[in-house]
């Protein structure tokens, strides 16, 4: 058979989202690909122009609609700095057992969908069912289950409810017995091996010059985690190790990616405790008015330059259950900011395709775009 | 002379045609009674009857396994049409009876239609040469098991012509990955075939069952066994091996661009080949309808008990399938075909030298001490 | 756990068991799910209802929900028209805007009464809304079914949500404080001509207009003409919805902090 | 390593290219440069300093000027460091970084996009996030959002 | 909306008495008996009008017509995409705590195989045309749900420049279920609607 293009996606079962990997392919061999964003590009970044500080974070939810809390989070901080405002300490603790809530729910959803692509279906269901459970955590305390609108410039909107943290505990050692079953379910199988060995190997030299990062480059055999390189939040005062693997394969992400999240539970339990421990308040006291999180901003153009407030830029990057986030707000003094950029780690892991993927076969191409873990939401933005 | 589902019908049929002649003046009552139009309706009636039988057979099928993978998956599968769900899969047939089938513009036309019409023919007419119990369902055919074998090889030709004929490239690829796989594996199914017959000395079925009266022969050739059941999961195409239907990277395999009647003829066809598949290897490995000695005579001599017991089994052994479906990955398609060529074939050309030398030492006797076996 | 390195060590070894262990672990979760799949028969059995929840959760088989502490969530809003005082906040604090202030029967001719008609396809149940109310009369229950066959019929009028609101559903019991230091409402006093249309328009009516002595202009100064009254804000009263500020005709009242 | 020790650091190896650094809270500041060098200083930031990750790029249009921002991280100083150019004029162009960083060549293609920053050599500079063809940059302070009742020609541009 | 209070259990069947025996006052010690039991109930008078309505039909096709009605209701197969945020929820109620295929409701990755297409998020307009080319290629009858703001009306990205308002501007929209994103017993809500929906269609 001649060469030929195909098309995979924007409905494909493999893509998990909307985009279109197109691959050009000699009988199963694959010769070159290209992938072609922009199908989820709902223009984030301009919308939140038009916004106040707090209302971005409705967006920030549904950029990445498996981490929203994560991305909460990095576009809080920036805003934090860019508004001078510093949060409680309490409301820090319960950002990161958010954030590490949320790694949890981003990689079990993802094992759900990549067991799915290797053909492995009961996993899926499991995987679900798992992460269910972490939403049910979410929607007792945000309130919602995926868009939860949760954390504030400023702190977060509220405490914990009672009997939150046994409950979370609970779930903890839930999940702990149950990572174990999806490791019996694919690490013990043999064809999973077989599919999955030296599959989409990218070395580390590969992934730093094409911007490659979390659970990818961490497979690859650099140790590099944010939560460690560059702290924010609590992170400085929890104990956690870095998971990275050498092999830089499918296999070595899917170690990676586990052994995450067996971290994320070892973080969350010592959040819990501190938890339990110091109550305190979730949210600034010294707010400006129209940032207080009760009352979201009254709109009134310029009353922020009235007041000379003071202008600032706000950096953030933070580790995302896909690899490093990064953002910048800029406060040019309005109640909206002047501009939002946003960095997805997924953007340039995607971005590298052709690396990983050619030379591979077309049943090669599932496992391996699973491994990548795609979040179209924050790679269109 | 045993009972037979053929016997019956033809017994059905020559009352029927004396009842309906006997109104007739005497040429046209002698024309309906002879011998031919008796045969020829009964035969109609034996096909109409085994139709609807394994229909509704396979429809059964169908919903015990989306029933069973639910209980896997931790959840609870159909049930909310008609009781449990029974009537969920009818709820589909009518369905996609009711829906267009759109052909692609560009797709031939012939094909199109002739392919999954003839995939779905050849595999049910297999039904009709199975023995189910004793004499069931046509007679004791000498070459039944060649020429069910045979029939059930045809099915790659079809699946390659609707998929050719399709124009997409998706099913274009999954066509070829199903004929090649199919005809990889048909070597090492057929190898393990021999290996009965050398030990049954026979092609028809229903001495092979009946020569399992004392043994069943999943000990003596268990080799032959576990290369048959791979190869027949590679045949009906189920997970670990279910490669041209892989919805990860092919849409749907070769059946992307069908829709309505013709996609139900699909489905339909694939579980017909699952529950054939599972015949066979009751038949071949597992004593057929024939129970152990130590079952109670009572439980075996009630009317029908044979093909309730092979039915049993049938099932049972298709509960094992769906239990791997639920617990491995897919397999590639070249690990798949190394598999059937480097492994499979010569795994299947040892059990046949392992049976004629079980043969030729004159141990099969011995097999007959194994409790659960026959005997 | 010592170190994260993962290790080879996790390669299983090839075994006889290499296909029997994944279906071992299959038959184990087959065996626990067969009396009690974590299915939700949904509309016999909803996750809402307090019964259906004591009998399920982690430690009963049945891995559904965490116990009793999820009446969190934010569902379709419920109001209650009595205690609603027309401040606005609500469609204020809306990100998505889809809520209009519409009139309902309650108030004068002259100022009619305005309750929050929400729009459920716009609204995005951030609960920037019900955060904001400062009487609590706009809340978000638990429901969540809302399906409907024309786009029309995804706004809800405030009646509509009154009736919700009368089913007497679980309401979203988060309350969120008020931050200590709150921006209060000043004056500028030069500019301000006494007409007196903040404290007509105040939902709260803490404004009192308070009489101020009159000023004698010098001779060649030009003054406008004034009523010789000052607003007064009562500041715990006040709900901050800037309804004053956005009716001065002046633009003298502004926010800031009182010192 | 001292502020003063890195801003002299910097200095020697970037030279006159460089404007001036601003400091930055927990970053190693923000170096502004002059856009018609920016060959040599991404060379010289990747090679001699040792900013071999590149993890975005980014512009902002300040009406006036329009400013891209790369955001580089070393493994070797375990920090972040901004790098940026004032664009001026009606085509806003500078040499693009995917020769030095080939993860560079997809966010490029999106400032080029968004914000109107042409990118010179770069390989492949096409459409990423908008259709073939769109002929708006929207992250310019110019365009502005409507609700969709008022723009129902407007978006109409496939 | 309806009056019927929507809070409570509905029936599957509308017209059927809604369930005698609410889950919540039985508590028995195997719920999965009691679900039977509570099914076996419902089901005989379902048979019985079911029936009914076959023999109070007239017309040429007053068998055919209710039994292919009930098949096309009870076995609606959505398409498998997913466009956004509800795309998540969408699978979610294909997971194991909610389980669609209890209703018969399968995803198929082939718009040919499909009777429903869900559509589970943001519409752009760069998708719209391959949405309206999937929609054309499933065959009739076929129905649209307009899952989450985003497809009902834009939500809250309605506003930007390339996000079309709404997916009823593309394809005819059948039931909009508002939510954002819709929680999957909403979607199954849906779903029942459209049963619903299609059990009244007069052909």
């Amino acid at each position: 058979m001649s060469e030929m293009w195909i098309n995979m996606g924007p409905q494909h079962p493999m893509t998990h989202g909307l985009w279109n990997l197109r691959v050009k392919i000699d009988g199963e061999q694959v010769l070159d690909v290209d992938p072609e964003m922009g199908y989820l590009h709902r223009g984030i970044e301009k919308i939140s122009e038009d916004r106040h500080y707090n209302e971005v974070i409705t967006l920030m939810d549904r950029c990445c609609y498996v981490a929203g809390l994560s991305w909460e989070h990095l576009y809080v901080l920036a805003a934090e700095q860019a508004l001078h405002v510093q949060p409680p300490e309490r409301a820090e603790y319960i950002r990161v057992m958010s954030d590490e809530f949320q790694r949890i729910g981003s990689h079990v959803m993802w094992y759900a969908a990549f067991v799915q692509d290797i053909g492995l279906m009961t996993p899926f269901l499991y995987g679900m069912r798992d992460r269910d459970l972490v939403l049910d955590l979410f929607q007792s305390y945000t309130g919602a289950r995926m868009t939860y609108e949760y954390m504030r410039v400023g702190g977060v909107r509220n405490d914990l409810p009672p009997g939150f943290i046994g409950e979370a505990r609970k779930v903890c050692d839930w999940l702990i017995d149950r990572f174990v079953e999806y490791d019996q379910l694919c690490l013990n199988s043999d064809i999973f091996h077989k599919r999955c060995d030296g599959l989409g190997v990218m070395n580390a030299r590969a992934c730093i010059d094409h911007g490659i990062t979390g659970p990818m480059l961490r497979s690859a055999g650099v140790r590099r985690d944010l939560r460690k390189d560059r702290p924010y939040s609590a992170y400085d005062r929890l104990e956690f190790d870095v998971a990275h693997a050498e092999a830089g394969d499918v296999t070595a992400r899917y170690l990676v990616r586990m052994e995450e999240m067996r971290q994320s539970i070892r973080i969350i339990r010592q959040t819990l405790d501190w938890l339990e421990h110091h109550p305190g308040p979730v949210l600034a006291q010294e707010l400006p008015r129209w940032l207080g999180a009760p009352y979201a901003p009254v709109g009134r153009e310029g009353y922020l330059l009235k007041r000379n407030y003071p202008k600032g830029l706000g950096f953030s990057a933070i580790e995302e259950p896909h690899g490093e986030a990064l953002a910048y707000v800029v406060n040019e003094g309005s109640e909206h900011p002047y501009r939002v950029k946003f960095r997805s780690p997924v953007f340039a892991n995607v971005s590298a395709a052709r690396q990983y993927l050619v030379g591979y076969r077309i049943a090669d191409i599932p496992p391996i775009m699973g491994s990548v873990d795609v979040c179209v939401g924050e790679v269109d933005r | 002379m045993t009972t037979s589902l053929l016997s019956v019908s033809i017994a059905l049929s020559s009352v029927l045609l004396s009842g309906v002649g006997s109104i007739f003046p005497a040429p046209i009552q002698g024309g309906l009674t002879n011998g031919n139009t008796i045969d020829a309706l009964g035969i109609l009636i034996f096909g109409v009857i085994l139709l609807a039988a394994s229909m509704l057979n396979t429809i059964f099928l169908i919903w015990w396994e989306r029933k069973l993978l639910g209980r896997f998956m931790d959840r609870r599968g159909a049930m909310h049409v008609g009781y449990a769900g029974l009537l969920q899969n009818f709820a589909d047939g009518f369905k996609l009876f009711r829906k267009d089938t759109v052909r692609p513009r560009d797709a031939d036309s012939m094909g199109f239609f002739v392919g999954p019409t003839a995939y779905l023919v050849t595999s049910l007419v297999i039904f009709a040469i199975l023995p189910i119990s004793t004499g069931w369902n046509s007679g004791n055919l000498p070459l039944s098991l060649l020429l069910a074998i045979t029939i059930f090889s045809f099915a790659p030709l079809f699946i390659f012509i609707s998929a050719w004929s399709s124009n997409n490239k998706y099913s274009l690829i999954g066509g070829m990955r199903s004929a090649a796989q199919m005809i990889a594996y048909e070597v090492p199914i057929l190898l393990a075939i021999v290996a009965v017959v050398i030990v049954s000395g026979t092609f028809s079925l229903d001495t092979i069952v009946t020569e399992q009266q004392n043994y069943w022969y999943w000990g003596p050739l268990f080799l032959a066994m576990v290369v048959f059941v791979a190869g027949m999961l590679a045949e009906m195409e189920r997970i670990p091996f279910d490669l041209p239907e892989a919805e990860a990277e092919l849409v749907e395999g070769w059946n992307t661009e069908y829709g309505g009647m013709m996609f139900a003829y699909f489905m339909l066809t694939d579980y017909v080949r699952v529950l054939l598949g599972c015949f066979l290897i009751v038949l071949l490995f597992l004593g057929g309808w024939t129970m152990p000695s130590w079952v109670p005579s009572a439980w075996t001599s009630f009317p029908l008990a044979g093909i309730f017991w092979f039915m049993l089994k049938a099932y049972a052994v298709f509960t094992v399938f769906v239990w791997i479906r639920a617990s491995l990955p897919r397999v590639r398609t070249d690990q798949l075909l190394r598999v059937g060529w480097n492994r499979m074939i010569p795994l299947s050309l040892v059990s046949i030298v392992l049976a004629a030398g079980l043969v030729l030492a004159k141990c099969l006797p011995v097999f007959g001490c194994l409790p659960n076996l026959g005997g | 756990m010592a170190g994260a390195q993962v290790e080879e060590k996790t390669k299983p070894s090839r075994s006889i068991l290499w296909v029997a262990r994944p279906m071992l672990t299959a038959a184990r979760q087959f065996g626990r799910s067969l009396l009690r799949p974590s299915t939700i028969v949904y509309p016999f059995e909803r996750l809402e209802d307090p019964k259906f929840r004591d009998r399920v959760g982690i430690g009963s088989g049945r891995p559904i929900g965490v116990g009793h502490i999820w009446d969190n969530y934010r569902g379709v809003h419920a109001l209650n028209i009595a205690t609603c005082i027309s401040c606005n906040l609500c469609a204020f604090s809306c990100p998505d805007l889809c809520i209009d202030m519409v009139t309902v029967p309650g108030g004068d001719p002259k100022h009619p009464k305005k309750s929050p008609q929400i729009d459920y396809g716009k609204c995005s149940y951030c609960g920037f809304c019900s955060d904001a109310c400062p009487e609590g009369c706009l809340t978000m229950t638990t429901r969540y079914e809302l399906s409907v066959t024309k786009r029309a019929e995804m706004v809800y009028s405030p009646q509509k949500l009154q009736e919700v609101f009368e089913r007497k559903l679980p309401m979203n019991p988060v309350r969120v404080e008020r931050p200590a230091n709150e921006d209060a409402i000043l004056l500028e006093p030069l500019l301000c001509i006494g007409c007196n249309a903040c404290a007509r328009d105040c939902p709260t009516n803490c404004i009192t207009m308070l009489d101020i002595p009159k000023v004698e202009p010098k001779p060649g100064e030009k003054v406008a003409k004034r009523i010789w009254k000052e607003p007064v804000v009562n500041d715990s009263d006040c709900v901050r919805c800037g309804t004053c500020i956005s009716v001065c005709p002046k633009e003298c009242l502004f926010w800031g902090i009182r010192t | 390593m001292a502020a003063e020790e890195w801003a002299q650091e910097l200095a020697r190896h970037l030279g006159d290219r460089m404007i001036s650094l601003t400091p930055f809270a927990r970053t190693l500041g923000r170096v502004k440069f002059r856009p018609e060098a920016a060959r040599e200083i991404f060379r010289a930031v990747h090679d001699d300093l040792g900013f071999d990750h590149l993890s975005m790029v980014g512009g902002i249009d300040w009406v006036d000027r329009r400013e891209v921002i790369y955001t580089l991280w070393s493994d070797r100083r375990v920090a972040y460091l901004f790098l940026s150019a004032d664009l001026v004029g009606e085509a806003p162009h500078i040499e693009t970084a995917s020769a030095v960083w080939p993860g560079a060549n997809w966010h490029e293609r999106e400032t080029w996009e968004l914000v109107g920053i042409q990118f010179d050599h770069h390989p492949d500079l096409r459409h990423l996030l908008m259709p073939d063809g769109y002929a708006f940059n929207p992250l310019l302070r110019s365009f502005k959002l409507h609700e969709p009742e008022e723009l129902e020609v407007k978006t109409r541009h496939v | 909306m309806s009056a019927a209070p929507e809070n409570l259990p509905r029936p599957l069947t509308p017209g059927m008495p809604p369930p005698v025996l609410p889950m919540a006052d039985a508590a028995p010690a195997i719920p999965f008996l009691e679900i039977e039991a509570l099914r076996a109930q419902q089901f005989i008078p379902a048979a019985k009008e079911a029936l009914g309505a076959m023999i109070a039909e007239q017309g040429r096709d007053r068998l055919t017509r209710p039994v292919f009605n009930w098949a096309g209701r009870n076995s609606l197969f959505p398409l498998h995409w997913g466009l956004a945020c509800c795309a998540i929820e969408f699978a979610a109620a294909f997971g194991a705590r909610w389980d669609a295929e209890r209703f018969g409701v399968v995803p198929r990755s082939s718009p040919r195989q499909c009777d429903l297409m869900i559509v589970n998020g943001t519409v752009t307009w760069k998708v719209a045309h391959k949405l309206v080319t999937l929609y054309e290629q499933m065959p009739e009858p076929k129905w649209v749900i307009a899952m989450g703001n985003c497809a009902t009306g834009g939500g809250p990205f309605r506003t930007a420049y390339s996000v079309v308002p709404g997916v009823d501007k593309l394809v005819p929209v059948d039931l909009y279920i508002a939510g954002c994103p819709p929680r999957p017993e909403a979607m199954l809500d849906g779903i029942l609607k459209l049963e619903q929906l299609i059990r009244e269609r007069k052909e």
